[in-house]
């Protein structure tokens, strides 16, 4: 229990603080960016348990449960979320945001954190949905935090398809626990995964079926599946830094998170052949819109959002694959979110110096912002898939369960894709990068600590993509376990 | 076939040279005997248009008919100076080829020999006090041997080009 | 020993010779025009000349273009070593085959080319652009003949082919060996700066090709470039006769052989000679730019006898 | 007994649905709000009529809810935002009223096919309601995307969720109580940040017309 | 075997360290310490290939240091053979590098070049060992990567970044076809060690597919046409010195992975493997050929050629491959043996001409020959090194390049080898190319030393031109050394090749047993010389003919005049014969080709159209297979993405209409699966 407590707790503390203070005082600001690493520490000791083999559950009737699936999110979201904790607005410092618009933050910022947490740890499939409804409201609070048309634009899009998303997932929770019910009855905590998973395998295949459909399009939705993307590059781009990279780095990899929930229960009922097709389906379709996206892109923030769904479609082609292909998924995920995070801090950096999203108005950012400019290459570099970060290695692990699950013609279309994203990405970066400093722009790095702990992203990325250590390994092996392959 | 057949019909149409006097050249001094002997067989020509009224320029080309042939003496025409032996010059130097006259005589690598043909050569002729006229050959480069007339002979600029070589 | 004494002998003799054949054709020619002519050893009278004449080297000129003669010189003597003239097989057979004969040709020909640009006369880099123009567009004819004969003979060493045709006579008059000596002709008539490619005894600095490149050159310098030419011309002439009519090349080395084999070289050098003037004569030179439609023709009957050569095999 | 609740059950679903269809029908954004409170009145009737014969007494609680949150609640929100807006009428929608009757009309009967396997597994008695739920989400879906105004395309999700309630509740007899309090808690928040939405829709654009929202693209 | 670990460690050390204080030092220091490490590194690796090469060892490394597979090196012959290339050409451009990045204090980043210098060389080094897929990707990716940040070097100037976007975007292309490739070949294995996939047993198709998919990859590296597109524009705006290790080594590998896959890995197919790669190696040959010859940026004519030479190399290979396919062994390697010494000779004289033209980059300050001439006179030993590489890619014996060359054309006249006559016919058309090739190189390099080198100077700039620094004259003095070494010693090269090769799929077991006497004898075939006798003989002639012309009485007065010019008044540079004009007679020839553009546009004095006041002329080339290849398949992608932004088309209504499409169709999907 204390194990969650330090977990869920931080979070919950700092958004109860922020509201208690009125108005925005700068110690809401550094309490909360000292309590972030307590949900670290807490999601670094659930590892050590499933290390260890055991799988810590809490509360009545199992309320909380973490497996190595929980603990992969939960070490993610925890990570990120210090991030934004620590590189948030209202730390001091001319970051351009006021104290209400700080103390906004703080609050749904660590409202959102802790949904996401809550939503990962939490073994009812009910409350997972709850929370996961949870962090739409949350961040969609968040995203007008600079009230522009746009930005209220983007806002209105992501709630209302968030929420008809939502609700469709709820749909197909509503169905599977028909199905459930049909075969077992009212139980106590018949929406919990673990009862759902004992008696999986004599589900009715067809409703299932069904059920899946809604779970896929409903959380596909808040995890950016084409065709339900379109919130996606719209609130990424308006929102602000500290939040899209928190939506783009672990958002979507919790919504992915909720559907490999399902997809266990799925394919325990009627075979891996069904979630493998709409998978693939899907994945191939994001992938596709994505890579054509990034061609003629002008908008940075944009193009950053349009490479989140690539890599989501990405990894959804991954689970689709057998274990080698949810494991090469799993560690995509991983390295997606460190890479992808960091890059939307630097993002927001770059917008604050600039003060534009068109890649054609940012010129000569290696001039202007060395380090933010090297950095911003690198995991632009990173996230187009190239050695020695962590994202080439888990697309080869990728393409290597795609040849050895002996779909050849599938994966040679993904590396066409791929190729079309990288070199679009690549050519936007380097219009970006080079030139001249584009006029009235102060040349000088600025306040550079933000850069020290998204420069330690970067070297877990590079790290990641020179080893894979064990522990990590042996967590990725028992999550594909348990997603059923 | 028909050319051949022509060929055949005319056979050697070249003339032999006949003996003329020497009034229409003038041997300015004698040719060093050692140049004389080296030129002897095989002299090359370059010939330079210093200004001339093209009079000289066409009996010149006779030189290379088959009638005058000057081959069978070991004389051709060359392009360049470089790979001449001797300058052949016409016409009055006019104002515009006195350097280049100049430059070709220093291009030609010694031993060499000057000829200056034709009238306007050695007097400027009928162009002499012309504004254009910068004066005759002499007067620009050293000459060895001048040939008269108005314009000469190919016989009589043969005989010159033998008399510079000392092959009378 | 005597396959060493008779190597150095015959480079002496093409050097010798090239410059009377030379005359030959000159004085060939000049009769056709009805002309007395100058005698056929008129080119020793002016080489001879050239050597004794001061050497006259533009300003702008550098050391290349002083090395240049000598490099053409050396490559196409080295050639004289590798070409059965006289007698086969020679000790030198092996050091460098028929296209080793090719690229040290070609080595000459870049130099000289190098030496046209040198001084700076625009005259000297038309002549050079014009040079390398006709030999790359000669190149794929010679290297076709070479294996058209090559693919009779089994060898590119020129020894070798020379051997296996008088061993098997019936080849020379293969098709494959007619349409090569036809395209080798051709490709002798333009490396060796001969009509209808390139006119000799032009005056016109606009036309020329090869008398371009060398018209800065004077005294010694040009003697070594004349008489390189000359040999090369004596190269060809080899090549063309005793490759395809080896008839009268000494193989046993015997005094006897050897007198037979001068008077077939002679033989056969008076006939190509013959041929040349009564070429010469009879037509006129090609424009530049439709000089690549006869190397062309000739590449096609190099690529004929290529093929016939394989499906006659 | 059975009968009568399984005839009941159809009845309330019917009418449910109905209130969804009046949507596409009328024009006046009264009368949607009128049509949302009566359906969400009919909706926690058939949840209390499914506890009074299903024996299950935690659905009173959940009916309570439902028509305090969706029938009282709510509504008082709506009819204030809709004097603020004075948004008497919705604008002509992307297709018209007699096409989108034909196309709900499709729809349910999509429904039907869909819930064909859920109505054979499905012992309960009020089963026969449940294609009618299934056929309201498809037709509160194509409400959302076919009008205009954001207030609108609010009572229309209103209504989706109105239609998982059903479902929910013909099928299963209600999910637990504690998930259905959390979802109770989501409507809500969800439907005030929506609500704060609109405000700022109308502040920054002068308007309530989605279709003014378009300058993010590609 | 004792030093192979021991060489092994101090490469990888020495180009490590060379990237660590290429970050960590500044000015000269630093330019010292990157040149010093990077030339330990690559010495180390030659010696380490030549201790390998020589004894026949392969030794093998393991490290579990790669995730998913670990790194896995293995060091054969052929790794061997490109290690020596690497350390070669490395060590000649570290050294030149040291003096040649001075001109970039203060301009450019130095750190980042030296610190991707070393990375590049390592990643070279790594690659050309690795043993596994991953290993080899990894390191294959690091290279392209290292390589492309390189020729971003001189960011601000114009077309760099787009030179560097083109670069990335082909090279990319081929990188996932490599990854299909190796994956294809594994079939399931998940070590994707290459052991596994030469025992593997492929379908025919699927072999098919792989070698398609390997020469597509390794093409687009090498710059195969119509892959090359990027050579051109790449290459001439990278720092000289990275060019040189470019042209002379990166593109290299791209024959090494082709040789590696093709013969190693697949043990060679069907006949039409080996045409195709012959036909697209002589296809480059020529277009390379061709269009160096209508280049006036000296760079840009350069990385042309490293076109039509890899086109050589390919008719090499091709060959071998075609002869393997028949079974014709000795052939075979013969062939392939040709194309390795002309990968070698090719790094020596390319990375040679790229360090000259860097020389006169940095004497000059401009890549255009047309604004050069008379540098003979500034620069005469950049001059001279430069003549001898000109000399050497000519072809022109006794140098380097004539050797490959001769060796290709004995493989290609082996042809009439081969069964089928219709068939065997392909084999003289190549060697027609072939010889038309390096006849118009010869050509073009004439052009480019005469333009660039000799007359007088066309601008201020050539004018006041210096001699290259000390170190960077190291640099081109090694290479030189190589190219008369690699040209004088075929005996020696040859059998080391073939040794090499030796056990790879297919090809004879043993080393094909060339004679070490003096004349390259070719087995089996065609043709015998000798190059050291031959080098001997020029020499003798040459040291001859000025003895006997002084012994014999020649006269040896010398006058220096003006140049002979119809005796014209005073020479200006503008009177000289330009590149442009040079070039011509070609172009005329080529016409349909090029597809010439012209732009002729007089100015008459106002007077008098008698009088012309200037004449401009332009012309330009388009390279049609841009036109052809690239433009539809650049227009069709950006009409997809055209298309597909329109999805995005801001209407929130248009968006659920795409969820709710989507889930009517998954739920028709789920509803009547079966």
């Amino acid at each position: 229990m204390s194990v969650f407590i330090l977990l869920l707790g931080p979070p919950l503390a700092s958004a109860l603080l922020a509201v208690a203070v009125k108005p925005y005082r700068q110690f809401v600001g550094w309490a909360n960016a000292l309590l972030s690493p307590f949900s670290i520490g807490a999601a670094v000791a659930l590892w050590g348990h499933v290390l260890a083999g055991d799988v810590l559950t809490s509360g009545p009737g199992e309320f909380l449960r973490a497996d190595a699936l929980s603990t992969l999110l939960a070490l993610c979201v925890s990570v990120v979320g210090a991030l934004a904790a620590w590189l948030g607005p209202g730390m001091g410092g001319d970051d351009g945001y006021d104290g209400a618009q700080a103390r906004k933050f703080r609050i749904f910022g660590n409202l959102f954190t802790f949904t996401m947490l809550f939503a990962v740890t939490s073994n009812n499939l009910g409350f997972m949905w709850i929370a996961i409804e949870a962090t739409t409201i949350t961040s969609a609070m968040l995203i007008p935090l600079h009230v522009t048309k746009a930005s209220v634009e983007a806002s209105w899009k992501y709630i209302l398809i968030g929420s008809v998303g939502i609700a469709l997932a709820f749909g197909g929770t509503v169905l599977g626990y028909f199905d459930f019910v049909n075969l077992a009855g009212h139980r106590e905590g018949a929406l919990n995964w673990t009862v759902l998973m004992a008696s999986a395998s004599r589900l009715h295949p067809q409703v299932i079926q069904l059920a899946f459909v809604f779970i896929l399009i409903g959380y596909g939705t808040k995890a950016g599946l084409a065709p339900m993307h379109t919130w996606l590059p719209d609130a990424h781009s308006e929102a602000p830094a500290p939040l899209s990279a928190m939506m783009s780095g672990v958002l979507l990899a919790v919504a992915l998170y909720a559907v490999i929930r399902w997809e266990a229960v799925v394919t325990a009922a009627v075979g891996t052949g069904f979630t493998d097709g709409l998978f693939i389906a899907l994945g191939v379709l994001s992938l596709v819109i994505a890579a054509f996206s990034l061609v003629v892109q002008q908008n940075y923030k944009r193009m950053l959002a349009y490479s989140s769904i690539e890599h989501t479609g990405l990894m959804c082609v991954g689970l689709a694959l057998g274990p080698l292909g949810s494991f090469a998924a799993m560690l995509h995920l991983v390295n997606h979110t460190l890479a992808k995070s960091m890059l939307f801090f630097l993002a927001g950096r770059v917008l604050h110096r600039y003060r534009t999203t068109e890649i054609g108005r940012v010129s000569g950012l290696l001039t202007v912002m060395p380090w933010t400019g090297g950095l911003f290459a690198a995991g632009v570099l990173a996230v187009v898939g190239l050695p020695p970060f962590g994202l080439f290695i888990s697309e080869f692990a990728l393409f290597r369960a795609g040849f050895a699950a002996g779909r050849p013609w599938l994966m040679g279309l993904v590396l066409a894709l791929l190729a079309v994203a990288f070199v679009s990405m690549i050519g936007h970066l380097n219009r970006m990068l080079y030139g001249p400093p584009a006029p009235g722009v102060t040349v000088g790095e600025g306040n550079g600590w933000p850069l020290v702990p998204l420069g330690v992203c970067a070297t877990a990325l590079v790290v990641l993509g020179l080893t894979l250590p064990a522990p990590l390994q042996v967590l990725l092996e028992r999550i594909v376990e348990i997603a059923g392959r | 076939m028909r050319l051949f057949s022509k060929i055949f019909q005319v056979g050697l149409a070249t003339e032999p040279l006949p003996p003329g006097g020497a009034d229409v050249v003038r041997l300015l001094h004698e040719v060093d005997a050692r140049v004389r002997r080296l030129f002897g067989r095989a002299v090359a020509v370059r010939q330079v248009d210093a200004g001339s009224c093209n009079g000289c320029e066409l009996e010149i080309t006779g030189l290379t008919s088959p009638v005058y042939d000057s081959e069978r003496f070991g004389i051709h025409f060359v392009a360049s100076p470089r790979h001449a032996d001797m300058l052949l010059v016409t016409g009055p130097v006019t104002r515009n080829m006195a350097v280049p006259l100049l430059k070709t005589y220093e291009a030609t690598p010694a031993p060499k020999l000057v000829v200056a043909v034709g009238d306007c050569a050695r007097t400027c002729g009928v162009f002499q006090g012309s504004y254009a006229v910068a004066g005759s050959v002499d007067q620009i480069i050293p000459v060895d041997v001048f040939v008269d007339g108005c314009p000469p002979e190919p016989t009589d600029i043969l005989r010159g080009i033998l008399a510079a070589i000392g092959r009378r | 020993m005597i396959g060493y004494v008779l190597e150095v002998a015959q480079a002496a003799l093409a050097l010798v010779l090239a410059p009377g054949l030379v005359g030959l054709v000159r004085w060939m020619k000049a009769r056709l025009q009805n002309r007395r002519g100058a005698p056929a050893w008129q080119p020793y009278r002016e080489l001879g000349k050239l050597f004794r004449k001061e050497v006259v080297v533009s300003s702008n000129a550098s050391w290349l273009f002083r090395a240049a003669p000598f490099v053409v010189f050396a490559s196409t003597v080295a050639v004289t070593f590798l070409v059965p003239i006289l007698a086969v097989p020679l000790p030198f057979d092996g050091v460098g085959d028929l296209l080793v004969v090719v690229y040290l040709l070609l080595l000459g020909t870049f130099f000289l080319s190098l030496a046209g640009l040198d001084p700076g006369s625009p005259f000297g880099g038309m002549g050079a652009s014009r040079e390398m123009t006709v030999a790359a567009l000669a190149e794929p004819t010679v290297a076709l003949a070479i294996f058209a004969l090559a693919l009779s003979a089994g060898s590119t060493n020129l020894g070798q082919i020379v051997a296996r045709t008088m061993t098997a006579p019936g080849a020379a008059l293969s098709p494959g060996h007619l349409l090569a000596f036809a395209a080798l002709f051709i490709v002798t008539l333009a490396e060796t700066g001969r009509l209808p490619i390139d006119n000799p005894a032009t005056h016109l600095e606009l036309t020329m090709i090869h008398e371009a490149m060398i018209l800065e050159y004077s005294g010694r310098y040009l003697a070594l470039i004349e008489w390189a030419a000359a040999v090369k011309l004596l190269i060809f002439f080899s090549l063309l006769g005793n490759l395809f009519v080896p008839w009268g090349v000494s193989m046993a080395l015997t005094p006897g052989t050897l007198v037979v084999a001068v008077a077939s070289l002679l033989a056969k050098f008076v006939v190509l000679a013959g041929a040349v003037a009564v070429l010469e004569t009879r037509i006129a030179k090609l424009r530049l730019f439709r000089v690549p439609e006869l190397l062309s023709a000739s590449f096609v009957l190099a690529l004929l006898a290529v093929t016939s050569s394989f499906l006659l095999r | 007994m059975d009968s009568a609740f399984s005839q009941l059950c159809v009845l309330g679903s019917s009418l449910v649905l109905i209130f969804g269809l009046i949507l596409l029908w009328r024009r006046g954004v009264t009368a949607y709000i009128n049509a949302f409170v009566w359906q969400s009145t009919v909706l926690s009737a058939v949840t209390a009529t499914v506890g009074y014969f299903g024996n299950d007494r935690e659905l009173y609680w959940v009916a309570g809810g439902l028509f305090l949150l969706k029938g009282v609640a709510i509504p008082r929100l709506l009819r204030r935002m809709e004097r603020r807006f004075a948004a008497e009428r919705e604008l002509e929608p992307y297709v018209n009223t007699a096409t989108s009757l034909v196309v709900s009309g499709l729809l349910v009967l999509f429904g039907y096919a869909i819930t064909r396997p859920l109505v054979a597994l499905s012992q309960l008695p009020t089963r026969a309601g449940m294609p009618l739920a299934m056929g309201l989400v498809l037709v509160s879906l194509f409400v959302v995307i076919s009008r205009k105004k954001a207030l609108t395309q609010v009572i229309g999700f209103l209504m989706l969720e109105n239609g998982l309630a059903l479902l929910a509740v013909l099928g299963t007899y209600g999910i637990p109580l504690i998930v259905e309090l959390g979802v109770f808690l989501d409507v809500l928040m969800g439907f005030l940040v929506m609500q704060i939405f609109i405000y700022q829709i109308h502040e920054t654009f002068e308007s309530i017309d989605v279709e003014q929202l378009n300058r993010l693209r590609h | 075997m004792a030093p192979a670990p021991l060489l092994l460690a101090v490469m990888l050390a020495g180009y490590a360290a060379g990237a660590l204080a290429a970050l960590a030092a500044r000015g000269a220091l630093g330019r010292g310490l990157v040149a010093g490490c990077a030339l330990v590194g690559a010495l180390a690796g030659l010696l380490l290939g030549a201790v390998c090469l020589g004894a026949g060892l392969a030794p093998t490394f393991t490290a579990s240091f790669l995730p998913l597979t670990g790194l896995a090196l293995r060091l054969d012959g052929l790794s061997a053979f490109f290690l020596i290339l690497i350390g070669v050409v490395g060590a000649a451009v570290a050294v030149y590098g040291f003096g040649y990045t001075e001109a970039y204090e203060g301009r450019y980043s130095l750190r980042w070049l030296g610190a991707l210098l070393n990375v590049l060389l390592l990643s070279l080094s790594v690659q050309v060992m690795a043993d596994n897929a991953l290993t080899f990707l990894m390191a294959w990716e690091a290279m392209s990567l290292s390589a492309y940040l390189l020729v971003l070097t001189e960011h601000d100037q114009p077309g760099t970044v787009r030179a560097a976007n083109w670069y990335i975007a082909i090279t990319h292309a081929g990188f996932a076809a490599l990854v299909a490739m190796f994956l294809l070949l594994s079939a399931g294995e998940l070590t994707t060690s290459f052991a596994a996939m030469r025992a593997a047993s492929l379908a025919p198709q699927v072999r098919d597919a792989a070698f398609v998919l390997a020469l597509f990859g390794f093409g687009a590296k090498a710059g195969v046409v119509p892959l090359h597109v990027w050579l051109p524009m790449a290459h001439p705006v990278a720092p000289s010195h990275v060019s040189a290790l470019m042209s002379g080594v990166v593109i290299k590998m791209g024959v090494y992975g082709l040789l590696r896959v093709t013969i190693d890995l697949l043990g060679g197919g069907p006949a039409w493997w080996g045409g195709l790669v012959l036909g697209l190696g002589t296809v480059s040959a020529l277009l390379g050929v061709l269009y160096a010859l209508m280049e006036h940026d000296l760079k840009r004519l350069l990385a042309y050629h490293s076109v039509e030479n890899i086109g050589i190399i390919f008719i090499g290979i091709g060959a071998g491959l075609m002869f393997q396919s028949y079974g014709l062994t000795t052939l075979a390697t013969l062939g392939i043996v040709g194309g390795l010494y002309h990968t070698i000779n090719h790094a020596c004289f390319k990375g040679l001409l790229f360090l000259g033209a860097g020389s006169v980059l940095h004497a000059t300050g401009t890549r255009n020959m047309e604004e050069m001439g008379g540098l003979i006179k500034r620069m005469p030993r950049t001059a001279f090194f430069f003549l001898v590489g000109a000399c050497a890619i000519s072809a022109l014996p006794p140098l380097n390049g004539f050797a490959s060359e001769w060796l290709v054309f004995q493989t290609l006249l082996g042809g009439s080898a081969i069964p089928q006559p219709e068939v065997a016919v392909i084999m003289p058309i190549a060697v027609a190319m072939l010889a038309l090739t390096s006849g118009l190189a010869a050509a073009c390099f004439v052009k480019a030393f005469g333009i660039t080198f000799l007359a007088i100077p066309r601008s201020p700039e050539a004018e006041h031109a210096h001699e290259a620094p000390r170190s960077m004259q190291v640099g081109m003095v090694s290479l030189v050394l190589l190219c008369v070494g690699l040209g004088l010693a075929p005996f020696a090269v040859v059998p080391l090749l073939g040794s090499s090769l030796a056990g790879l799929g297919g090809l004879a077991p043993t080393a094909v047993a060339f004679t070490l006497a003096l004349p390259l004898h070719v087995p089996g075939t065609f043709g015998q010389m000798s190059a050291p006798l031959l080098a001997l003989g020029l020499a003798l002639l040459l040291a001859l003919v000025p003895l006997v012309l002084r012994v014999l009485g020649a006269d040896r007065r010398l006058r220096v005049a003006d140049t002979w010019g119809c005796g014209r008044i005073g020479q200006t540079a503008r009177m000289e014969y330009t590149a442009t004009a040079f070039a011509e007679p070609l172009r005329r020839v080529f016409a349909e080709l090029y597809r010439p553009s012209r732009d002729l546009s007089i100015d008459f004095h106002p007077a008098s159209k008698y009088f012309v006041q200037s004449i401009e002329y332009r012309s330009e080339i388009h390279p049609w297979f841009e036109r052809v290849l690239y433009d539809p398949l650049l227009h069709g992608l950006r009409g997809a993405a055209t298309r597909v932004r329109r999805l995005q088309g801001g209407s929130v209504h248009l968006y659920l209409v795409y969820m709710t499409l989507a889930l009517l169709v998954l739920l028709t999907v789920a509803r009547w699966r079966t």
